[in-house]
């Protein structure tokens, strides 16, 4: 039995947390919620840090927690990057990831050192002492001490949050060489849809101690309902693709259910599956083919349904091929403009420019 | 009164003495860490009742204390006999029986600045440490016995300090043996009630003295190699 | 110096402990034995006898305590003797303070604090009120009195200047060192009982300290003895 | 001389900040920077939290730092949100508030209390031990601390960066009523984009301790040369507009240079003069008018530069009035295929829902 | 030895005991409060050297520290002269000398775990209280104290504690006048070196029995409210 299977509830003065819930084995998981609704609790009780917990807790078969049995944190062999950095006051940053390294080599785990301190651009940090950090220094290094652990389960509280787009665009491609490279599962909790957008292959969704969705990332983003929960900005969809080409312009070209994308320009070897992220909110709808526009790409489909919120906006999902929807967030005043209806064919206009490269993600392996 | 010529004072209480205080120090803090621990850890009903009972020994007057303890130690005693059955020696009027009634004493000296230093740490580090794969150990001597710094300093200070001038206890469980329990205090102490005072001045100048440059010592390290709390 | 030469530690009374030292000196000249001495107050070195300290000989600061040692047998019966009879006097540090007449002085009151040794402990401090009691002058001096809890003490504070008069031993106030400065006024051996220090042997097989008990008992200590301030039987 | 007005320069173990700049008295400034840019240190040193500034720092013609002068940090009468939280452990959540409404009132100045409760939603947690907060829950407390104080000058560090949109949206209205209607200017540390969209009117850019560019946010969210710095997404421009009115299907019409859009409704008396921000990314240009697109907005202008940066994307600039321009951010081959040239004639299509109400800020007082 | 009977035994020792130590504790956290926080904050050079200094009394044994302190204090000397000018009263041989002694010799007990706690707490609690509009008094009082509560009872315990069996000291300074300056302590050892056993006993129990049931009302409230540390 593989992968990180909980069950479990735990009673907080004024608070319960009662969550079952099977992670996949590998990927990662974003642990979404409004503030105080358990997150960081959850991420806790994984750890073996709440004694007050009461179920069961297993990891690849292994049972960390169970009637009877409670696996100390330090043998469960993962890696808690806390949502304050929690770094050791008397060490300076190398002291605190070697702390870490040491560790993970005695048990037979072996960090890459330079990778990591790279990756989070601490090169510089090395000798300085905690307290003379910034305040995103310190979670990088909070960050790069719990990957020197070269853990097998992966527990991130909100990594990034005090990081500019910039540390941020350095750090997310690492932490998607950790996802797909490494099999090493990744529980993250964030705030940020576009993280949410950009790293999730699954999503469960917290509210008030409960689990209110849970599934496949690519599902719950496309799915209507699921939308408000995220900010209806960040509602989209998720299509496979392959990669067709990589053009001179720094645009890169591939094929999807309802024809072809361009998008900036990554790197990935022809012919490799990637998935893209379409947000709603970036899709013009037209019933016939428009010329003469800026927008590079046009995708064909049938719509399917068209829902209404709150607000002025519908959301109106077109169908591509099997399971491959792009949804589109347009107001009712243009919705019944075209006079949309179920069944008609229509036509997505997406600028190549609005799919960034954040939207742009390895393929997964589910 | 204060014009007599002394002859240069026998060192040897004073060696003694720094021999029992170092001792009497290693010892506490074997004994009084892991008591320190558990007190600021433990969420048991008997915690308070142990908190109390180590602060005890504070307050019985040093010569009495030292009486009790030489009727518990005695070799009539149970615990006193057993001791020389198992050894071969007494635990009274000897350096060992010194040792074991000095870490009584002091005891509570050590146990609180550690406790308190102990829980001044929070879970937060330790669970971080846990985290990266440290048990209970190892987390312990890397990460709180580090950050608990500053109390192990007052510990120390205090118990050496207190172990260098206690006497009442160690008069009355060693017997003032010359040599073998007449630690600098008794000395220094005798030297005033036999009214030889410059003998008494020039000791105390050397206690002083050595204290002085060995506390300066201390928290000059100390300085150097802070915590920050932030 | 035949007999075999051994060591003996004999535990002495704070108050006897300057003569004691000169008296080992001495006999340690004319044997082969050692001495190591041991001082500390009588309650204290008795309770550690009775507790098994490691001690031979036993010079007390007053009779009762090696009579009981002697009933317990802890001491070697019929060995107990006298070896010095203590004396109080009245002493100033101040030179002159004490007119020529003790007894005028205590009575003009002319002075804050008297100092005596705790008579509930120190016999010197029971001979103090005794002759206070004699004069007629305890319960006048009382709220003046303050106690050392030795004669050591009740010196101090009159060498400090804290107390203006003290009642203490005499063996303090004619030490080497007060000689000069202080005055003292012998208190009339009729006011008080006799201060008898007894000495008990604690361990018979110790030829050392037999020995040694036997030279306290000998000419030469005795004019020691005297010289220190006490009487000798 | 009104404003906050400082010059000065910090030296810390291997990092020296020198900031001379001059801060508009009202209104809300950005201060925008990576990680480790210097931006708390900032904010320390106009606290008086730090020693070893040297230099001048004036508010309302009062010398708070200068030659042989130094006003006491509790004398400025300043609200500062640190970093972390920074709650008092021996106090509940109440209590920490009360903490700071009591100085407050000492000093003449009176919070108030229930609207500062309310915008945080406080309510479940003013018994609360600051150790029983959630990170979130734990920022929120710290915020509504320092208002509590109804400081004349308010820092806030980073104030929302542990808490989900959802929250954001609820606290955000009541940080611009503070930055338009309580006279109160605001310095804010922000890596969040849309924050700096919706809530700056000034914007201070450091980079490694020293200010790399200082303005009106107009004028820096719309100057292609600065977008890489915010990452390119936040490029745009902002439209002055007055509201026209107010649609029953949730949509408000506003009068901007170039012609009228429709954005998602929001609450402002008809004639009220707003300002309206418009994402470079969000915008399709057409040469000609295009028809039957679900886009509801259509602005014409005259293009007015062409500009590439790196990448595959150029920025285009649409003059659409005086100081009335609009950015659009498309590809370097749909610049060819429309074979786009200053001069020319051109149309914005921008989708109403794409100018979500966040981007709907008050008018503001410049 | 223990069958002497024992007849009730005179109690105004140890009212005359509490009221010392309460009064001490009561000065050494006036006196001790400032110069602990001076030392928790203070960059100055000065600061080793003053900390060594504040334990030293430790180092002394308490008989002889005592008699330093009544050549100190004694009308005779600059201190004890200035004093009786001042006040018409001597320090020696009163209460009030009985007093000064002990907080001199309690001093290290209070200040080294105050200083330890206010370390402790670091800038960034004060910091924010001085943004709040806390000047520094304020926020010592509403932020530093009561994050420094720990620490203010372990100094309370042991000052407490030790100025109830200290004996040494106050003996010397005091001069044992029953119903001034005769403690307990003193009566205690007065009743073991006249082999008054079972009196003595007696007394411990009593004193003993106090101080726990006192240690257990402190460490329990302490109990009650904490301060988290996280
Ligand atoms: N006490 C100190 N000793 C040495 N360097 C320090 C100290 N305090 C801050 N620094 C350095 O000063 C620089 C600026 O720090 P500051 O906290 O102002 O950054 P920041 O812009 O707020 O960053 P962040 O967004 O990560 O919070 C950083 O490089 C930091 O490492
Ligand atoms: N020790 C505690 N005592 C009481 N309530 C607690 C305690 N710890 C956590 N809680 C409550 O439990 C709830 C969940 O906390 P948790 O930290 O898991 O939230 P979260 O989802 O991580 O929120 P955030 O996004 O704000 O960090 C919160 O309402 C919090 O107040
Ligand atoms: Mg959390
Ligand atoms: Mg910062």
């Amino acid at each position: 039995m593989s992968g990180l299977v909980v069950d479990f509830s735990l009673d907080l003065p004024g608070f319960r947390l009662s969550v079952a819930e099977r992670f996949a084995p590998h990927g990662l998981t974003v642990v979404f919620g409004p503030s105080g609704s358990g997150k960081s609790s959850l991420l806790r009780v994984i750890a073996g840090l709440e004694g007050g917990a009461e179920g069961s807790v297993c990891f690849n078969g292994q049972t960390w927690q169970g009637p009877g049995r409670h696996v100390a944190p330090h043998r469960r062999a993962i890696g808690y990057v806390f949502q304050e950095a929690r770094l050791f006051a008397h060490l300076s940053v190398a002291g605190n990831l070697a702390y870490a390294e040491r560790r993970a080599r005695k048990a037979g785990r072996v960090p890459d050192r330079a990778a990591i301190v790279a990756a989070l651009g601490l090169d510089g940090l090395l000798t300085r002492r905690p307290s003379g950090l910034s305040g995103g220094e310190a979670q990088r290094v909070a960050m790069a001490r719990a990957l020197m652990s070269a853990p097998r389960l992966l527990l991130m509280d909100e990594p990034l949050s005090a990081l500019d787009d910039a540390a941020k665009g350095a750090i997310l491609p690492y932490i998607e060489a950790i996802r797909d490279g490494m099999q090493v599962p990744v529980i993250y909790v964030t705030h940020s849809v576009s993280e949410v957008a950009r790293l999730a292959h699954h999503i469960v969704m917290l509210e008030a101690g409960q689990v209110r969705r849970a599934g496949p990332a690519q599902d719950i983003l496309s799915d209507p309902a699921a939308a408000p929960a995220f900010g209806i900005r960040a509602a989209g969809s998720v299509l496979r693709a392959e990669v067709l080409a990589h053009h001179d312009d720094g645009l890169s070209e591939l094929a999807v259910a309802g024809g072809r994308l361009l998008v900036p320009g990554f790197a990935a070897a022809i012919g490799t599956r990637v998935r893209v992220r379409i947000a709603a909110q970036d899709v013009i709808l037209s019933r016939q083919r428009p010329e003469g526009l800026s927008a590079l790409n046009l995708l064909e489909g049938e719509l399917t349904d068209v829902r209404r919120g709150q607000g002025p906006g519908v959301m109106v999902r077109l169908r591509m091929g099997p399971e491959q929807d792009v949804l589109a967030r347009i107001t009712q005043r243009s919705a019944r403009a075209l006079s949309l209806a179920p069944g008609q064919r229509c036509f997505a206009v997406i600028k190549s420019l609005s799919i960034a490269p954040l939207d742009v993600g390895g393929s997964g392996s589910d | 009164m204060w014009s007599e010529g002394a002859g240069f004072p026998d060192l040897t209480p004073l060696w003694l003495t720094i021999r029992l205080a170092g001792i009497s120090v290693v010892i506490l803090l074997i004994v009084g860490t892991p008591l320190a621990w558990w007190l600021a850890q433990t969420k048991s009903r008997l915690k308070v009742a142990v908190e109390a009972i180590t602060a005890l020994p504070l307050v019985l007057p040093p010569t009495v204390l030292g009486f009790y303890l030489l009727v518990l130690l005695s070799p009539n005693s149970m615990l006193g006999g057993a001791w020389r059955d198992v050894t071969g020696t007494a635990l009274t009027f000897t350096f060992t029986g010194l040792v074991v009634a000095s870490v009584l004493y002091s005891l509570p000296f050590t146990v609180q600045p550690l406790q308190a230093s102990f829980e001044a740490i929070g879970r937060h580090p330790m669970e971080a440490a846990a985290t990266l794969g440290a048990g209970p150990t190892d987390r312990f001597f890397t990460v709180a016995t580090p950050l608990a710094l500053r109390g192990y300093l007052t510990a120390m200070v205090l118990s050496f300090a207190h172990t260098l001038g206690e006497f009442g206890v160690v008069l009355m469980v060693g017997g003032n043996i010359p040599g073998q329990t007449k630690v600098i205090s008794i000395a220094i102490y005798e030297q005033v009630e036999t009214l030889e005072y410059a003998q008494a001045h020039l000791l105390s100048a050397i206690l002083l003295g050595i204290s002085f440059v060995v506390l300066v010592a201390v928290y000059a390290a100390n300085r150097r190699f802070p915590v920050h709390a932030g | 110096a035949a007999a075999r030469a051994e060591t003996a530690t004999v535990a002495v009374a704070t108050n006897f402990a300057k003569a004691a030292e000169q008296l080992i000196a001495g006999f340690e000249a004319q044997t082969d034995h050692r001495i190591t001495l041991v001082t500390g107050s009588t309650g204290k070195l008795f309770a550690q006898i009775i507790e098994g300290a490691p001690f031979d000989a036993f010079l007390a600061a007053d009779q009762a305590r090696p009579a009981r040692l002697e009933a317990e047998n802890r001491a070697v019966a019929g060995a107990r003797f006298t070896y010095a009879k203590g004396q109080l006097v009245l002493w100033s540090a101040t030179p002159g303070f004490i007119k020529p007449d003790g007894a005028a002085a205590l009575r003009a009151g002319d002075f804050t604090h008297l100092a005596i040794a705790n008579p509930d402990l120190a016999p010197y401090g029971l001979a103090a009120k005794q002759a206070l009691q004699g004069l007629d002058l305890w319960d006048a001096l009382r709220p003046k009195l303050v106690m050392g809890q030795n004669i050591g003490q009740a010196f101090s504070m009159v060498a400090t200047g804290n107390a203006e008069l003290g009642l203490v031993a005499k063996s303090y106030a004619v030490s080497n060192r007060n000689r000069e400065s202080g005055h003292h006024w012998d208190v009339p051996e009729a006011l008080y009982d006799p201060i008898r220090q007894d000495a008990v042997l604690l361990r018979e097989a110790n030829v050392a300290a037999r020995d040694f008990l036997a030279y306290l008992k000998g000419g030469e200590a005795r004019l020691l003895i005297q010289d220190h301030g006490y009487h000798v039987e």
